[in-house]
């Protein structure tokens, strides 16, 4: 192991909290239809690959401006998630926690094939929002990077709030903790939930354009979702805020513990997680509550 | 339709419920025995991987359908079972009939630390829980050098019982076949008695199991070493089946397929992880069938298999959620009381979302 | 009076078990209408038919003229019907005034909003004091105070109350009746009732129906139901003393 | 001393005193019942003595041995079992499964010889078998015995999670409002059940319960507690007729 400099250290810092941005916009959706419909999705990396790819479409082949191709990529996630739930989750109402994981499992494994049919398994470039970098000091941080800072701050506690003071926030959640009273309230369930998929889709849209341009484009870029995952469960599902902190948690420290065991990089994510759930075994800012007997 | 007429306590739990099923089921067991009379080659190899799927899948059963618990890491646990049995084999030339059992076992002992460690994890937290464990397991034996062959991989020698080397693909095939119905006779004793009800228990209501004097976390965890003891089994005799092991064969991808798995089968019973196996082994195959009268632009397209899987697996969550099990089951019904028979008995009603926060 | 709801000829399955078989039912507009019956004989059936929580195998439900047959809850709800289901069904992790407002989710006038906030409020003050609480922390009267009334702040024509007094004390039993008799005569609002226990909720209606495996065996006005026989031993455990104390074996019912 | 003795036991959820100093003792072969208005603690007293919860001061003790220091799963071998107030049955398995499930205490874990099912196996099975049928008969689930648990109606159910608890072969049963949801018809079968449990089985009875009339057909001793704390013990005449339970549980009312 060697020691790092205090520059390199801030550096690491700065590159960890912006990955750690991108895992909490996909944790973000995660959490969002969780907490309004008790329903875990699986594919939300996929969701995510797809905006990457769907963007690649509008700005790189079809040549858009970067800008409106990027709103015409959110449109197309957002039509996708309301189409989604829409016709396929909503036969599911009811069913077990777990028949929707496996359902949306399936539904990731297609998405990657239909992806990979359609524009093809390789790596494909998609342009960055904005170019340069900014310097502070030691520590160079590119705009994309601050970018998706910024965007991650600004949906976290828009959405913070609209689960806290929105009726319709508040109805979301209602429905997530008893549908059929909600229905019995006369609240238009199926339209909110199909909602809360078509926000969720957007925000992995969201993701998959800021994550494009680092990472390359392509089909086995979904599989980031589960280190989002890791960061969700260890703020506690189901809690915004639990979910942006554990996915910070988890981008900061990976980079360090990479450095520290070269040999197990990658995985770091997984052992933190596996760490905090061995103390607290529903996650930092718990959602689960004893069931009265 | 056949009603039963029950005549003693015994009758309810003996191994097959009356002579017709005793019937069928030793019926299908002699043919199996004498297929390689007349199945090639292929089909043997194939029905091998039925039966190692089938073992692998008996585990999750036990672990997810009969005790609730969710894993998204069985894949781990195989690869345990089959980098201990190959290393065990080539490094310290242990013999062959000592090996496979010792693999389990190390397998079954992971298992039950895992267990004991994810006994207060519910649902999801459990799940991506034991996914990150396949992922680690597979960081791991790749990280781990010389000693696992690192990425590389191993070689995997040939079966060798005793001396009696078990070369051919019939041989391979009869004793595959050997362990697996050995396997399904633990299974189904383990659901006539104590230990199998006190999953059950677990996974309906836990405060009520732990009531009536379940240790909640011991039964969790010995669900989680049967389940890991089997994995282990299959693992080691998967290893001949590849004749080379690298620790992607056995990676999160390959946990996620066995959990699907079961539930194409029908999760909760021992039908449904040999339905489930036969799924997933012979789909490839019948697929390479149905490929021939697509047209070449489709066919050829690198992801018409996992598409024709995923699309596969969405109409049986949304269309039979009982699985393959559970569509045979209803078949049998029809014909049993075939001309009255109602759609009615089956069918679905309006469900609601209950929260499951509270427990 | 007007009929407001009417179900006509229903046939409901529960699970695998057909709950209701052919039942015809009517409320009066400004009535309390109660269904009395044993476990099982299809009670809440008949209220999730109504709501539209099950859709009937048969039959038809009319609400104010209108064909309200296996709409969704949620429509039936806007049309005037509220449900307070059985179990209390409260939203256990929101306030106890973020439980009263979902009430009041479909409606728009903020003003009489508020007013029927502080009118349950003022039938209930418990739930004043607990009022920015989660609703899993209150006990189960008061819980059952929360559904009432988050039930009246839909502001509905019909009210389907299912089972509002079980597990409740005997004292809390009779203010939650007093509450919902208020209901009905100050706000107006058409009862359909469903009660195990008889002898609270048929003094309390105007009509009753009893429900025995899925059929209406007898129904009537308050004050027949209340002499008859089989009504007065079955239901309201009113029993002629026989000599030998307490009987052992049951006597026949004869619906008379 | 014998049965069951509760000795100034407390427990406090976040600041609030859920039971508060209760000191209370159930003579064994007795029916003993609880009442209070709800929220008064009563449920929360037989989550304590099933160590659900641990007090946070006080000490409960059966047959003169403190449980403090049991786990929730031994206090059954204590000879103490239970039913919910909202039903806790194994919901996808039969109703003879379930009882099955009751008889768990009396087993020994076994792995090999249930992996293998031999023989002694088998016998202890048919010895489960006959104790579960013997339970059944006494309650007259005779023709439930294969259905699935999920498809019975409540009252049906309700006797299942009586059975259930009962199988265990109990010293002492606690009855989480056993008449819940039940019409006049079938509590008053429920009357008869309590008296048989105790007359016939010798089991001890403590049972929370609202339906004065039940609670007047069977008890023994009747206590009264609100907001945790001891309101009036005695028969069940003497407590309905002490001012403090009029005023705080029956409102004036007769029952």
């Amino acid at each position: 192991m060697t020691a790092l400099s205090f520059a390199d250290a801030m550096q690491l810092f700065v590159v960890g909290l912006s990955q750690g941005c991108l895992y909490s916009l996909i944790a973000i959706g995660l959490v969002l239809v969780y907490k309004a419909t008790e329903q875990v999705n699986f594919a939300q990396g996929e969701f995510m690959m797809l905006g990457a790819f769907v963007g690649y479409q509008f700005i790189v082949l079809m040549g858009m401006p970067y800008w409106l191709g990027a709103m015409l990529t959110l449109v197309f996630m957002g039509a996708f998630g309301y189409g989604v739930e829409a016709l396929v989750v909503r036969r599911l109402t009811g069913q077990p926690v777990f028949t929707v994981f496996i359902l949306t499992l399936a539904l990731g494994i297609a998405l990657r094939a239909v992806a990979g049919i359609i524009w093809g398994f390789g790596n494909y470039s998609l342009p960055a929002p904005v170019d340069g970098n900014l310097t502070l000091g030691p520590v160079i941080i590119s705009w994309a990077s601050v970018l998706s800072i910024v965007v991650t701050a600004v949906v976290a506690s828009a959405l913070y709030l609209f689960f806290r003071y929105a009726r319709q926030g508040v109805a979301m959640q209602a429905l997530s903790l008893n549908q059929l009273a909600a229905f019995y309230m006369g609240i238009p369930v199926k339209r909110l939930t199909s909602s809360i998929w078509a926000m969720s889709a957007i925000f992995g849209g969201i993701a998959g354009l800021l994550l494009g341009p680092m990472t390359l484009v392509s089909t086995q870029m979904g599989f980031i979702g589960f280190k989002a995952f890791a960061g969700a469960i260890v703020g506690g599902f189901g809690s915004i805020p639990g979910a942006v902190i554990g996915c910070l948690l988890i981008g900061v420290t990976e980079p360090f513990f990479d450095i520290m065991f070269p040999t197990l990089k990658g995985i770091g994510a997984y052992l933190i997680m596996f760490l905090v759930l061995l103390i607290r075994p529903q996650g930092l800012l718990a959602q689960i509550y004893a069931k009265k007997v | 339709m056949r009603v039963i007429f029950r005549k003693s306590y015994v009758q309810d739990i003996q191994l097959f419920r009356d002579r017709g099923q005793a019937f069928w089921y030793l019926l299908f067991a002699a043919i199996a025995l004498a297929a390689p009379l007349f199945l090639d080659g292929y089909f043997l190899d194939e029905l091998s991987f039925v039966f190692i799927y089938a073992i692998a899948g008996l585990g999750l059963m036990v672990l997810t359908g009969f005790s609730g618990q969710v894993s998204f890491g069985q894949a781990a646990f195989v690869a345990i079972g089959a980098y201990t049995h190959t290393i065990l084999l080539t490094r310290y030339s242990v013999p062959w009939l000592l090996s496979l059992p010792i693999a389990a076992l190390v397998a079954g002992l992971v298992g039950l630390a895992v267990g004991r460690i994810c006994g207060k994890m519910h649902g999801l937290y459990l799940a991506i829980a034991t996914l990150s464990i396949a992922i680690v397991t597979e960081r791991l034996i790749g990280g781990a050098g010389d000693f696992t062959g690192g990425h590389r991989g191993l070689s995997v020698p040939e079966i060798n019982i005793l001396g009696l080397a078990i070369d051919e693909s019939w041989k391979v095939y009869l004793l595959n076949f050997v362990i697996f119905v050995g396997c399904i006779l633990i299974v189904r004793n383990l659901t006539r008695t104590r230990s199998g009800r006190a999953m059950i228990a677990i996974r309906d209501s836990e405060v009520s199991a732990r009531a009536l004097g379940t240790n909640v976390a011991f039964f969790k965890a010995y669900a989680f070493f049967i389940s890991a003891v089997f994995a282990g089994l299959a693992g080691g005799l998967l290893a001949h089946a590849f004749f080379y092991i690298t620790p992607e064969t056995f990676g999160m991808g390959e946990s996620i397929r066995l959990l699907l798995m079961i539930v194409v089968g029908g999760i909760g019973t021992i039908h449904g992880a040999v339905f489930g196996a036969f799924f997933i082994v012979l789909l490839p195959t019948v697929l390479s069938w149905v490929k021939i009268v697509l047209p070449s632009a489709v066919a050829t397209s690198g992801g018409f298999d996992s598409l024709a899987f995923g699309l596969i697996l969405l109409g049986f969550i949304l269309f039979e959620p009982d699985g393959l099990y559970g569509r045979w089951t209803k078949i049998h019904h029809y014909f049993n009381v075939f001309p009255m028979y109602k759609k009615r008995s089956f069918q679905r009603q309006k469900t609601f979302l209950k929260t499951e926060r509270l427990r | 009076m007007t009929e407001v709801l009417r179900a006509s000829n229903v046939e409901t399955m529960y699970g695998r078990v057909m709950a209701i078989r052919g039942i015809s039912l009517t409320v009066k507009e400004g009535s309390v209408v109660t269904v009395m019956g044993s476990n099982g004989a299809g009670k809440t059936t008949i209220l999730k038919t109504i709501s539209g929580a099950l859709d009937p195998f048969k039959g038809q439900v009319e609400f104010e003229g209108r064909d309200i047959t296996a709409l969704d809850p949620d429509v039936i709800a806007r049309v005037g019907i509220a449900h307070s289901p059985e179990g209390r069904e409260v939203f256990s992790l929101l306030s106890v005034k973020d439980n009263l407002m979902m009430g009041a989710y479909c409606r728009k006038d903020r003003d009489e909003v508020a007013r029927d906030l502080e009118k349950v409020l003022g039938w209930f003050p418990v739930l004043r004091t607990f009022l920015e609480k989660q609703a899993i922390y209150l006990s189960g009267g008061q819980q059952q105070m929360l559904a009432l009334g988050r039930a009246f702040m839909q502001r509905p024509r019909v009210m389907l109350l299912d089972e509002p007094s079980l597990g409740l004390s005997p004292l809390l039993i009779s203010e939650i009746f007093q509450i919902i008799k208020r209901i009905n005569v100050e706000e107006g609002v058409t009862m359909l009732l469903v009660e195990q226990n008889a002898s609270v909720a048929l003094p309390a209606a105007d009509f009753g129906y009893v429900l025995e495996t899925g059929r209406i065996v007898m129904e009537g006005e308050r004050d027949v139901l209340m002499k008859s026989a089989d009504i007065r031993e079955f239901y309201l455990g009113i029993k002629a003393e026989s000599a030998r104390g307490d009987r052992r074996w049951k006597a026949r019912k004869t619906w008379r | 001393m014998n049965g069951l003795e509760i000795d100034n036991v407390s427990l406090s959820f976040g600041g609030l005193k859920a039971v508060d100093g209760l000191s209370f003792s159930v003579e064994p072969g007795s029916v003993f019942t609880i009442i209070g208005p709800n929220g008064a603690g009563k449920s929360t007293v037989f989550n304590l003595i099933c160590r659900i919860y641990d007090p946070s001061q006080g000490d409960i003790r059966f047959n003169g041995k403190s449980l403090r220091k049991a786990k929730s799963h031994e206090v059954i071998n204590h000879g103490i079992a239970r039913t919910f107030q909202n039903i806790e049955l194994f919901e996808h398995a039969s109703l003879l499964d379930n009882l099955l499930i009751g008889r768990i205490r009396h087993g020994k874990f076994g792995p090999l010889s249930e992996l293998f099912f031999t023989r002694s196996q088998m016998r202890q099975e048919l010895a489960h078998r006959r104790k579960a049928e013997e339970i059944i008969e006494f309650l007259d689930l005779e023709g439930y015995r294969h259905a699935r648990v999920a498809d019975l109606p409540y009252g049906v159910r309700k006797k299942t999670e009586m059975a259930r608890a009962l199988v265990s072969e109990p010293k002492i049963l606690l009855l989480d409002e056993p008449s819940s949801g039940l019409t006049s018809e079938e509590t008053d079968d429920t009357a008869f059940v309590i008296e048989d449990i105790r007359e016939v089985l010798g089991v001890t009875v403590v049972m929370i319960e609202h339906d004065m009339k039940l609670v007047n057909k069977v008890s023994d001793m009747v206590l009264a507690i609100n907001e945790g704390r001891f309101l009036a013990s005695g028969s069940a005449s003497e407590v309905q007729s002490d001012p403090d339970v009029q005023a705080a549980y029956l409102g004036g009312q007769a029952a």
